[in-house]
């Protein structure tokens, strides 16, 4: 299941770290999906949309939370749980997550929080694929499966923000058991009942894609995401042949009945507020 | 099909063999040479499958000759009856489940199901589930739910089929939705790893209030070729990765992912089907039997907790 | 949506007929599956299941009864309903009814009743295509859910026997809605928990198949029986060419997850009984 | 589209809107002959729209011009937020749902969409629901029932779709599922039949606490013309069969199989669309208020009963 996470890197590496501001470069990027050059101020200004051919580029958990959070409601929660080597994987893994954690300034895979979209008080997670490639480890499972119970406590919204290529491969059948805890979560949630909003980002697959991400009562994909299950590698693999322009993509899905909406990143917010608005106030039917 | 590393063993067996032949036939008296032979040969299989690597266990778990669902449905269950279809698209022969009987009590039991032979694995697309096999299993799982059944469930898979109609028709919705459903079952579930538990397809029907495993059985987030690949671009690392996932009965039991290891037949399950299936028959009674003393919502709770601890995390 | 009844008719009409023993007739009744003609004591010997090409022959409702039932533990439910011209057919209508009636000794399409199988205490309803080809009108559809009603009250399984064309167009609306009323039944029974089963028999079609029968908690079919919600002609018509073999047939239902099992009528009676054996007792699991 | 039935009174408004010319340009006063046409004209009127037969109101409710239900979504709800898909294979454009508020309050609203044009039309396949529009609005139908929604349907369809893939798929399965599921939703459901009410395809989202219908509006198990070549073999019969199988409003109301007849502008809706809003509104708003002060258990035990009755019968 972690072979997508691999095959996603492969597929477009090095544009995509082009494309990425903390790195050291021009005033120009280049665009991973039309290979424009972009003057860097306007495309950081598009919300890293090429302006040129609507590619989305991903966006680090952090900048995701300043476009989606309302300005300074972001309190963060478990900040300090971190990864450990529970298999034995070596000082190599260690100091990957060392290193992830220093470049992203996050303690793991997913950033979490409480905050307000619109007034509208939500708890709300974010993966970064710039962390071991938003793989799913037990970290990232425990501060989905409480941002999940926090809401339920709270009687509030969660809203989960996905971009992962799945299991973190290092923690073995603990990272497979994150979906199985993560998924009994929503169901806790369901039956508050709150609401559970998803927005599937590229990419959202395998184990993250198979747990949380799917149980959504809305989900929302940002345009051009990379969505699904086995690694397009491996379907490739065992169909002998290429795969279909669009396979695995949010369109794709939207097409085959499993998305509710694809939304440009412009219009991410104000969907999300419209559907909490409606969904996140108590039930006034009269009894 | 022959393990490597059983190799040593079938070769002094099949000595003993001619020996007794011999023995029998010219009138030879050998029977000394032949009890030799056997001690060496008993100490050779607790000497080999005393100390199987993860990677031999892998073999074993994927043995052709390994019980299969079918085979524990067989001779743990009686007045099975089977029932197909998702109700949306199709029926699934990679798993099988319908109503019957464990020690007279009515119950639902499902599994993956491999073949054979070729053609029956072809026909069963080597266990590996599609879609419409998890949703299946859902729909059986909630017929039982409401009429009050305990649910069995049998791991033995390659994995989910990575096909394209497989994602088309989303196996990662079907997947997730079975693991949700299954958190709130209120009935017992209970899961024996019998052979290969491959990653989501696996877990699609193994979220039970107990989850055994055979000691040979193994459980994994990802194949190990498929790690090796990964890890170190080299699908034939395989052992290798085998060895890091921690994919053992034993490592899972020692990290809390399962409730039991099932001991097996020195060799393997196939080894001794019968001895097997009683050793399996006695966990699941034993483990049902304190399942039904639980009321619904404790139940519940306790399959929450179980779950909700299955983290390994450290403090900044 | 009663389109379907009609091609059914024009499909096969006569050689039907030749097998049901009430026509006059002599020894032999030729098999509308194969042509060849049997013998028609053995014919009935073997449940007019054809000896030769297995071909299953619809049976009236008393005959299934009989098939079905303990010997003597029927106990018919509301024998004096019948139907009525609520929208002014006309006496054309009337007649047929009456006819109808005459023939089947039925007073319309649907035998209910109590009775044990194997000793199980069962509701039971079985179709006749013999009047007015099983069409539902409002006595059918209220005859299905007193077997429905009294199955929860009792909390007893229910079992119907589906032999429908689709709704009794002369009833007009009143007709679709026994859809409706008959699945808010079927919903009150599950909600019990009390077993529902359904047999699926030639033809399940329409109005009928889209109601009630398809939400069995197990739902058996008799081979080769035509199963559908839009009649053959209006498909072919729709699509302009012909239909693939097999379409509509109880195989193809079962192969597109619809149906739980395909069983010949020699072993109906066991493997409802061995289900409802497993379903029928109460939860013994410890609470 | 202009309907048989109303070709005189064109007819004569074209007069009427020639001598208003003339009037006008010439400046011959004709004011007295014009309003004398005037009165004609609305005596005619009068008479055509009050004395349609069933066959007349099958054209009116196919009208192409005649309001469809996202021209309902877009003048009596706000914030629509249309949802698709599903989750299991497909999003049916034949059917649309979503959130939206109706007077402030959060909902759900769902219906069949037919097409503006041929374009269109053939991108919703004339309004057709295939097995995933049934799924897709039961799950909305779903998600509005956990949080409270009341739900809002709309129907107008010439029937659930006669394709091989929508047989393959399930028709029959996803309406019946339908029924089932809204015979037990505890919020209020509320359905205009706003145009054609076509058989099972109609009822699979129109099974409702209070099922309104408009004036012009029909419902029909069987299409005229599907009855007609039944009946007598010859679907140009279809007018005798419109007349025979109560289809009418009217008749519907009659029978007690819906609430409501609500009164459209004469000609039909098409001819005045605002006016046929605020009385859809008016009406919704008036049944939702008194739906909303019943308890949850009342609200499910009165949608039964009300289906509990439909049947007229005779003893032997
Ligand atoms: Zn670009
Ligand atoms: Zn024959």
């Amino acid at each position: 299941m972690a072979g997508l996470f691999d095959s996603l890197r492969a597929r477009r590496p090095r544009v995509d770290k082009v494309a990425t501001p903390a790195l050291p470069s021009d005033h120009w990027v280049k665009c991973s999906g039309c290979g424009n050059a972009i003057y860097r101020a306007s495309f950081l200004e598009n919300r890293k949309v090429c302006e040129k051919c609507s590619h989305h580029h991903r966006m680090s958990a952090r900048e995701r939370l300043e476009l989606l959070a309302d300005p300074g409601s972001f309190e963060e929660w478990d900040a300090g749980l971190v990864s450990v080597d529970p298999l034995g994987f070596g000082q190599d893994y260690l100091d990957k997550l060392k290193s992830d954690r220093e470049r992203t300034g996050l303690s793991d895979g997913l950033l979490s929080g409480a905050c307000t979209l619109d007034g509208i008080p939500v708890a709300l997670g974010i993966m970064d694929f710039g962390f071991r490639g938003g793989s799913m480890g037990s970290v990232v499972g425990e501060k989905v499966v409480r941002v999940l119970e926090r809401a339920a406590e709270r009687r509030i919204p969660a809203l989960l923000v996905t971009c992962s290529g799945g299991a973190r491969m290092q923690e073995g059948m603990l990272s497979l058991m994150q979906m199985g805890r993560t998924c009994a979560a929503v169901r806790r949630l369901n039956r508050v009942p709150a609401p559970f909003l998803v927005i599937m980002t590229d990419p959202t697959t395998a184990g993250v894609a198979a747990s949380f991400a799917a149980l959504g009562d809305v989900i929302l994909a940002e345009p051009g995401a990379i969505i699904g299950f086995s690694g397009r590698r491996v379907v490739e693999q065992t169909i002998r042949q290429k795969l279909p322009p669009g396979f695995q993509s949010s369109e794709f899905y939207l097409e085959h009945g499993f998305l509710d909406r694809v939304v440009p990143r412009s219009e991410l917010k104000d969907t999300v507020t419209a559907i909490l608005g409606m969904l996140a106030v108590p039930a006034e039917v009269g009894r | 099909m022959i393990l490597e590393v059983e190799k040593p063993l079938l070769e002094l067996e099949r000595k003993i063999r001619e020996l007794q032949e011999v023995d029998r036939a010219a009138g030879v008296d050998l029977s000394a040479e032949i009890r030799l032979l056997e001690r060496k040969a008993q100490e050779l299989k607790e000497n080999i499958f005393g100390n199987l690597s993860a990677w031999d266990r892998v073999q074993l778990a994927r043995h052709v000759e390994r019980p299969a669902t079918l085979d524990y449905v067989t001779h743990l269950f009686t007045d099975f009856v089977e029932l197909h279809g998702d109700r949306f698209h199709g029926d699934d022969p990679a798993v099988v489940g319908g109503l019957a009987r464990f020690q007279g009590r009515p119950c639902l039991v499902l599994g993956h199901q491999k073949g054979k032979g070729t053609r029956e694995n072809l026909a069963r697309n080597f266990g590996m589930p599609n879609p419409e096999g998890f949703r299946k299993a859902g729909r059986l799982m909630r017929l039982a739910a409401r009429f009050g059944r305990p649910i069995f469930t049998f791991v033995d898979t390659p994995g989910a089929y990575p096909g394209i109609e497989a994602e088309e028709r989303g196996q990662f919705e079907a997947i997730a939705s079975n693991l949700a459903l299954m958190s709130e079952l209120p009935v017992p579930i209970l899961t024996v790893v019998i052979g290969e538990g491959g990653s989501g397809g696996a877990l699609g029907i193994a979220l039970a209030d107990r989850v055994l495993i055979l000691e040979n059985s193994v459980y994994s987030v990802i194949s190990p070729e498929g790690c090796a690949s990964i890890l170190w671009r080299d699908a034939a690392r395989a052992e290798e990765a085998a060895a890091a996932l921690g994919l053992t009965s034993q490592t899972l039991k020692r990290l809390g992912l399962v409730d039991e290891v099932l001991p097996e037949p020195l060799g393997g399950a196939h080894r001794d089907p019968a001895g097997t299936f009683r050793t399996v028959q006695e966990a699941l009674s034993r483990h049902l039997k304190t399942l039904l003393d639980v009321e619904e919502h404790a139940l519940l709770d306790a399959r929450y907790s179980k779950y909700r601890q299955m983290a390994v995390m450290g403090d900044l």
